[in-house]
């Protein structure tokens, strides 16, 4: 190839860069063969403590994912080909994705479903950022129960932004949800007119929310609501759709996706048609091709970062598309009656975790009511958090590390249960708690 | 049934019927639900799809043969680095012990993950010449998001508040403007040279004390390095800005250019591009971003840290306040990584050196064989990096075929189109980028491709301007999808609830 | 490349070129083999091909996208049974501890599999009505070995040396007097009667002292249950030979009818027919034989054992003199047994019967399509089995299209063909089995291109006679092909050994 | 369906099974769904021991398998296909077989080979049923040094036949292989002619023969010379057609294919052009369809039992084409260069283990030369075998238990190593039988 180009040498081609900026030497280990480097990243990976019963969810849950997914998964034909540019040879991708907004404008009631964001934690800020654009607002309200690396992620996209916080209820049955008269007094602020109010449904303590009440409040003052939802609970649970959410944002984790330590994941964002030039990221329409055969195709690409560059919905350019035909797969592998049957399992096995760590002396913090996780009260929780690590269980998360600032919570476990957690995993955390409180007390 | 031709495929809800679906998992006790309040619960059930297990995979097995992929052929895509995907980073992703990993897992049950994700940051900041890498970005638009919002944090904590641009060249990829505008700036686009190079003495001109950054493509998006790269940064450090490398071509010069030592302050990779992490149909992707000394107290958090006895674990919220804070949920796309880590590994240090030797040789060999056939426009002659620009220009002025046309015919001939009127700079321009990994047979029989359809072009244009001639569907009205927007399918078939037995 | 039609490959082969291999694993020490004799060494290295990973990941996902297969489409093979593969039992076959046990491994360390081998045993023994089960055949050839050396074996422990003959209908599976003559005996024909059914009289005369054993298949290959075979069984018997019963169609009776409860002495299943253990392009299967009481002293060493204790051990060699000994290395095609035991229990005992059900009821509703179109014979009115017989003995007659033809043009319209001129005794009979896993659009697809094909054979009988025009290849010569066999081919290029390094 | 066919239920459809005939219930479990046998399957995986260092060969042999092989095998179009009997849609399979043809050829030096067997045994025994239809002779003379499960399956096969076997050197430098002398002796008895001689490359003691010398042999008595071969072992071995053998029979296992506790495995047979109308089984050659092109198909079926009935040159037909191009990615994965670094390094291996094992009172049972496999003598070597893995060490196998009628060894290991043999696991080894030797002694 050197003689055809007509070099001497490859450092010829390299001839541009100038003499004082070439690199210095790649100060890197030498070529692994397959079989060494296999050997040690299985080594590596046994490492990870993947063998315990674990109760913790917080967000990432854990369920069955039928051995076909992932075998069509590893087809090369999906994993090996990207974005659709020529839809001719991309139907299968382009019928997968229109297939996936589908799906999930069932799961939330919303007609309008982007082609996927990042993960849970930026589609929320996505989400909160369009209602900024659809309101011409610049203010976010954000509940206090929303997952706190969530709130992470939207103070660092909101860095010249305005985002208030709602605080919860403190006590009572409602302890531990958004707090609607303080959301009313936050929306009436004349001066600082709220775009949107994100509040997540169930929130981080597994509770559910008043959502169709918030979303009076919101949509009174003028501001969008914005539903952070967990999609498998979407099976049993009231959909965005259904209690006047303008935009549903979350984590598509749950749909079968490995938890392989916080990504790829997959971020859901849906809405209503009327803000349908608003929604940042990719869509995928039908359309017909010259002899009139259904096709699919990208569409309304003028929100889109390569088409309106500065004046674009998003930066977005890269999405998830691979995690957003993984869901689609699972969810149709599961179909409608396994998709409700691994919800309310969930919900069954958190009702015997409740009563069998409340027998156990760790009641629930909240009263309110839950789907599949929830916090309780340990008496010196960390610790006891660390104890049972030893013991093989993990339980869950400490709250304390999660909101270190709340004083109230530096006793509670936040633990969850799925379609996974099997009664003897139950009994055994019950029974190493039991024996973890009276040793640490 | 593809042996047979492709097949289109009824919609999965058009092939839904009632009590077809699998039990995959038992059934949940009646009163599951019981202790929840009736107005939290759904009152119609959603209308998922109920399938056969064989309906179902035959779908997807189906569906996927519509689509063109490296695994079976070449995708010369300009700028995307379509390479090869090896085989272990796939297995390595999967195994149980990476894959199973819960985000919040407490340190000490994740060590192998973190050493893991530790050495990768060494072995990018190596590679890029950078101080310290986050592995956090989702993507190369995410990474820039992070670069520019540390560009940002590190101009508001020298009280420097009056930078309110950053400048970007026209023949830029979008992500980099609309990056800029979502972090608070305003992008001030430089026009490019008449030759459709970056305009260095443009961009000079352009700086001042309201620039916060430039960002800045290097080699640029023609596939040209840029020699008087290091004039630039100097003038932008003189200017008290900071300098923003793109990294999606760092494919054409592992080993030969760190951006770090040169004197970038930030640059992202996309290990989706340079370190054969696959493209999945449009992502997932992951965008390590390397930065210089002064943004080091402004990356992401958390940053896996590794203590003196030689244990890992990731930096605590609010450990460090001058981080711009976290950009997603999570560490990172881990899976992603994993699978860039064991790129990284196979190839070593010799072995990275010669991926850019052989991508930017490739490219170099498909340049000359289309410019020797004088069939399309070579727009700059010098000889490029890991992709080129060649043009359909002329050939359009001669028959009426246009550049698209001649995307769409390669596919008949059994290849992927390269990247079209990118940048938008080059008329009629195509951005081909044959990657390291592809046999001079296949770089042969491209080459031999692309001068047959100029030939067509001339001898029976309609053959081109028609084509695709051979693919599952002909070309698309994309006028009437975004007239009508039809974004989903409506369940064909009601469903029964609970289950019906 | 397939989804802009099918690609034939060159051959891997032609593909190699010397240096382009990966190095899979480190190289050897320079004096690994300094200790072996050099007349011991070979001299000139296997010409085996050296390929890139993408060239050969790509040879052979593009290979493959030129097979049809039942995960892409439907494929009413008579007698095959191509059922659906559930993907469950492959990834159950490839866990590590399955998959990694080595076949000498100590009992005790193998005891997971080996409670496996029992229990699948135990089902097996229940569904045939037979006493016991060995595992050991790799096929359902293997197996009908196995029954018959065990027939052998039993004659001649009674000291009845004189049986020398096996009868077998002149319908039957080519293996049944192939295994007949492998295991010494005579195999004597027995004719069909006129309507291509088994003729029960006709074995009743034939049999004599002579007889070893008669072999049977029922249903027939007809699809037809023998409804007489309670006499026939008798008859056998009384004659002091032994029933066999060819289980391949085991699938039209699951949970109907036990051939052990209604006297026959051995059997053999087909797992990958009957119990979706995939047919992998011609095998691997799996042959379990199922024997009553007087064969189980005779069945093939080594048996999986259940002691007192619970645990599970291999019977030993020589524990057991009455066995016919080894049919095989070792224990069995376990890999594929793990693959029939997750079929059997994710159906369970109602599943099962179901299976059976749907797969008579599929097959009865193709053969009403056809029979109500008038567009082929159906020979047998009466209700079928889980497969029937068509015929275009009156098409062809009419048309001059003949059964070959309608199945080549069967694949232009994205079906396999069923199986044709099988059994021998129908004229331009095609059998076919739909099995229970296909949905009735997809019946009705497949019957309606069955007629599609009639009407074409009267309009334009060359669109049939000439196809299939849509598959990657058209017919081939397979004359020239035995004439001049070619099969192998040669290297390309040169091998440099050791390694040019 | 049932209105269409006419009949009111299912049951009408199963008339024909006799009142008397019909079956009893199955009495066996309820189904059994995906999630719950999956987590049962795997608990069951998991009481198999496939963690112990293993130096356990005896025909069976582990090697490194690059990830791509498995990922191209679970590609339904390949595992989901049948027989090629269509062979127009057929041509994956079908090249596949020919390309697999090919590459056995070019491993044991002979042209012609068929597209696989059940496995090593049954093929061996086709083999020598091969040479008896093509001598006409009814008399095989087997090595006693091949396989003792080899040998039963020929017992088995030649239930009616003649098979005898040939003795091994008892001492000396050729101790363990065949004795020439002894072959030479029985193919002179001229009432019993001899049809072929089976002897085993490396042998069942892992040592090499004298093939060359025993094929002359063979030849000058009219007999064939069947070579029973360890495919790996051929990348630096002398192929079967290099020292005159005229078929060659073998387990492709070790081409890359799981243990899975017996099978699925390869048989594999080869044999010179002159016997090309006696090797049994399938084989695919090459031609040319309507318009000239090059493809492939099934061919000279004539010696195959769908045409030739009882006639046939064997009963087979399903056989194990899945593995045959599982051995086929195999081997063209690593290449020439990448087997011939497989079998180096395992004999390197087995160099350090016969150092380590004789540095702690092991020493090799035999003097003559081996690849990767050989005995040594240990001390009551059934009980340190198990005391060995008690410690999590495989030792080989115990002579004794394969070979119980010869008291010469019962006091042997047969132990291997290959490139997955790794130094720590050979230093374990030694560790621990010098401690179970001392503690057995
Ligand atoms: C030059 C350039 N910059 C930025 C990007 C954005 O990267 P990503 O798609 O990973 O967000 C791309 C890729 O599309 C690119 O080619
Ligand atoms: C009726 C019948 N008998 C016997 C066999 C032989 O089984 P196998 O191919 O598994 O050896 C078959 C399958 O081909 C068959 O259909």
């Amino acid at each position: 190839m050197l003689s055809a180009i007509g070099v001497a040498s490859v450092d010829e081609l390299f001839a541009d860069i100038p003499t004082g900026l070439r690199a210095s030497r790649l100060n890197l280990p030498d070529a692994e063969p397959e079989l060494s480097l296999a050997t040690r990243l299985e080594a590596m990976a046994g490492r990870n403590r993947t063998d315990l019963a674990s109760f913790l969810g917080a967000g990432v849950y854990r369920h069955y994912s039928p051995a076909l997914v992932d075998q069509l998964l590893l087809r090369g034909e999906w994993y090996t080909a990207y974005t659709p540019y020529q839809p001719e040879v991309s139907q299968g991708t382009l019928q997968s994705i229109y297939e996936y907004q589908s799906l999930m404008a069932e799961l939330t009631g919303l007609d309008v479903v982007s082609a996927s964001h990042y993960d849970g934690g930026a589609a929320t800020a996505e989400a909160a950022l369009m209602a900024c654009r659809a309101t011409r607002r610049e203010r976010i309200l954000v509940s206090h129960a929303v997952h706190p690396q969530y709130r992470e992620v939207l103070r660092t996209y909101f860095a010249g932004l305005q985002l208030d916080e709602i605080p919860l209820v403190a006590q009572g049955p409602a302890a531990g949800t958004t707090d609607l008269v303080a959301l009313e007094r936050l929306l009436a602020e004349a001066d600082h007119p709220v775009a949107g109010v994100v509040i997540a449904q169930p929130d981080f303590f597994g509770l559910l929310e008043p959502m169709a009440e918030a979303g009076r409040l919101a949509h009174a003052a003028g501001a969008l609501l914005v539903a952070v939802v967990e999609p498998v609970s979407l099976a049993v649970l009231a959909p965005p759709g259904a209690y006047g959410a303008d935009i549903a944002a979350g984590e598509g984790q749950p749909l079968g996706i490995p938890p392989q330590y916080g990504g790829p994941y997959l971020g859901l964002i849906a809405c209503t048609t009327a803000l349908i030039r608003q929604i940042p990221g990719r869509l995928v329409g039908q359309t017909r091709d010259l002899d009139g055969r259904r096709a699919f195709v990208m569409t309304l690409q003028a929100r889109e970062q390569h088409i309106r560059r500065e004046k674009a919905a998003s930066n977005i350019c890269t999405n998830q598309a691979l995690l957003a035909l993984a869901a689609s797969i699972w969810l149709a592998a599961l179909g409608p009656h396994g998709l409700r049957d691994v919800a309310a399992t969930g919900a069954a096995r958190a009702t015997e975790l409740e009563g069998a760590l409340a027998a156990v002396g760790a009641p629930r913090v909240h009263a309110g009511a839950y789907l599949n996780e929830f916090a309780v009260r340990v008496p010196n929780a960390r610790a006891v958090h660390r104890r049972l690590l030893d013991r093989g269980v993990l339980a869950g998360l400490a709250l304390a590390d999660a909101l270190p600032d709340e004083p109230a919570l530096s006793d509670a476990l936040l633990v969850c249960a799925t379609e996974l957690t099997t009664p003897e995993q139950i009994t055994r955390f019950a029974t190493e708690l039991a024996s973890a409180i009276g040793g640490a007390a | 049934m593809s042996v047979v031709g492709p097949r289109l495929q009824p919609t999965i809800f058009e092939q839904s019927r009632p009590g077809r679906g699998v039990a995959r998992v038992a059934h949940s006790p009646k009163d599951a639900l019981a202790r929840i309040p009736a107005d939290q619960l759904r009152s119609v059930p959603p209308g998922l799809p109920e399938l056969s297990e064989p309906d179902l995979v035959r779908h997807y097995v189906n569906l996927s043969q519509l689509n063109y992929a490296v695994d079976a052929g070449f995708y010369p895509l300009g700028s995307c680095t379509m390479k090869w995907n090896p085989k272990i980073n796939e297995w390595a992703a999967r195994l149980p012990g990476f894959a199973g990993l819960h985000p919040m897992a407490p340190d000490e049950t994740a060590q192998g993950t973190l050493q893991l994700l530790w050495e990768l940051e060494q072995w990018l900041a190596e590679i890029s010449g950078m101080r310290a890498v986050t592995l956090q970005p989702a993507a190369g638009a995410h990474g820039e998001l992070a670069g520019i919002l540390m560009v940002r944090a590190y101009h508001l904590a020298r009280g420097d508040a009056d930078r309110t641009e950053v400048l970007v060249p026209d023949s830029a990829h979008g992500t980099n403007p609309a990056t800029a505008a979502m972090a608070g700036y305003t992008a001030v686009t430089i026009p490019s040279r008449p030759d459709g190079a970056v305009d260095i003495d443009a961009f000079r001109a352009a700086l001042g004390p309201r620039t916060a950054a430039i960002m800045i493509t290097n080699p640029s998006t023609l596939g040209l390095f840029e020699s008087r790269i290091g004039d630039l940064i100097e003038a932008v450090h003189a200017a008290g800005a900071l300098a923003y490398m793109d990294g999606a071509n760092l494919n054409a010069i592992l080993g030969r250019f760190k951006p770090g030592e040169a004197g970038f302050d930030v640059m992202h990779i996309n290990t989706h591009k340079t370190f054969s992490t696959p493209h999945g149909g449009g992502g997932p992707g992951a965008g390590p971003v390397g930065v210089g000394e002064r943004l080091v107290p402004f990356l992401p958090s958390p940053r896996v840290l590794r203590e003196p006895d030689g244990t890992f674990r990731l930096e605590r919220t609010g450990e460090r306040p001058t981080s711009i804070g976290r950009l997603r949920t999570f560490v990172g796309s881990t899976g992603v990584l994993v699978r860039a880590y064991a790129y990284l590994c196979s190839h070593g240090a010799a072995g990275l050196a010669e991926v850019s030797d052989d991508a930017v040789l490739a490219a170099n060999y498909l340049k000359h064989r289309l410019a020797e056939s004088g069939a399309y426009d070579i727009p700059f002659a010098r000889h490029c990096m890991h992709e080129f620009i060649a043009s359909a220009a002329t050939l359009k002025r001669a028959t009426g075929v246009r550049t698209l046309d001649v995307a769409k015919r390669l596919l008949d001939k059994g290849f992927h189109a390269p990247t079209v009127y990118f940048p938008l700079t080059v008329e009629e321009g195509m951005l081909i980028e044959p990657t390291e990994t592809e046999s001079i047979e296949t770089l042969d029989a491209f080459a031999d491709a692309l001068i047959e359809i100029a030939r067509e072009a001339h001898d029976h244009s309609e053959l081109v301007t028609e084509a695709p001639h051979g693919a599952p569907v002909r070309r698309l009205d994309e006028a009437g999808a975004a007239r009508q927007p039809d974004l989903r399918a409506r369940p064909m078939a009601p469903i029964d609830t609970p289950c019906p037995d």
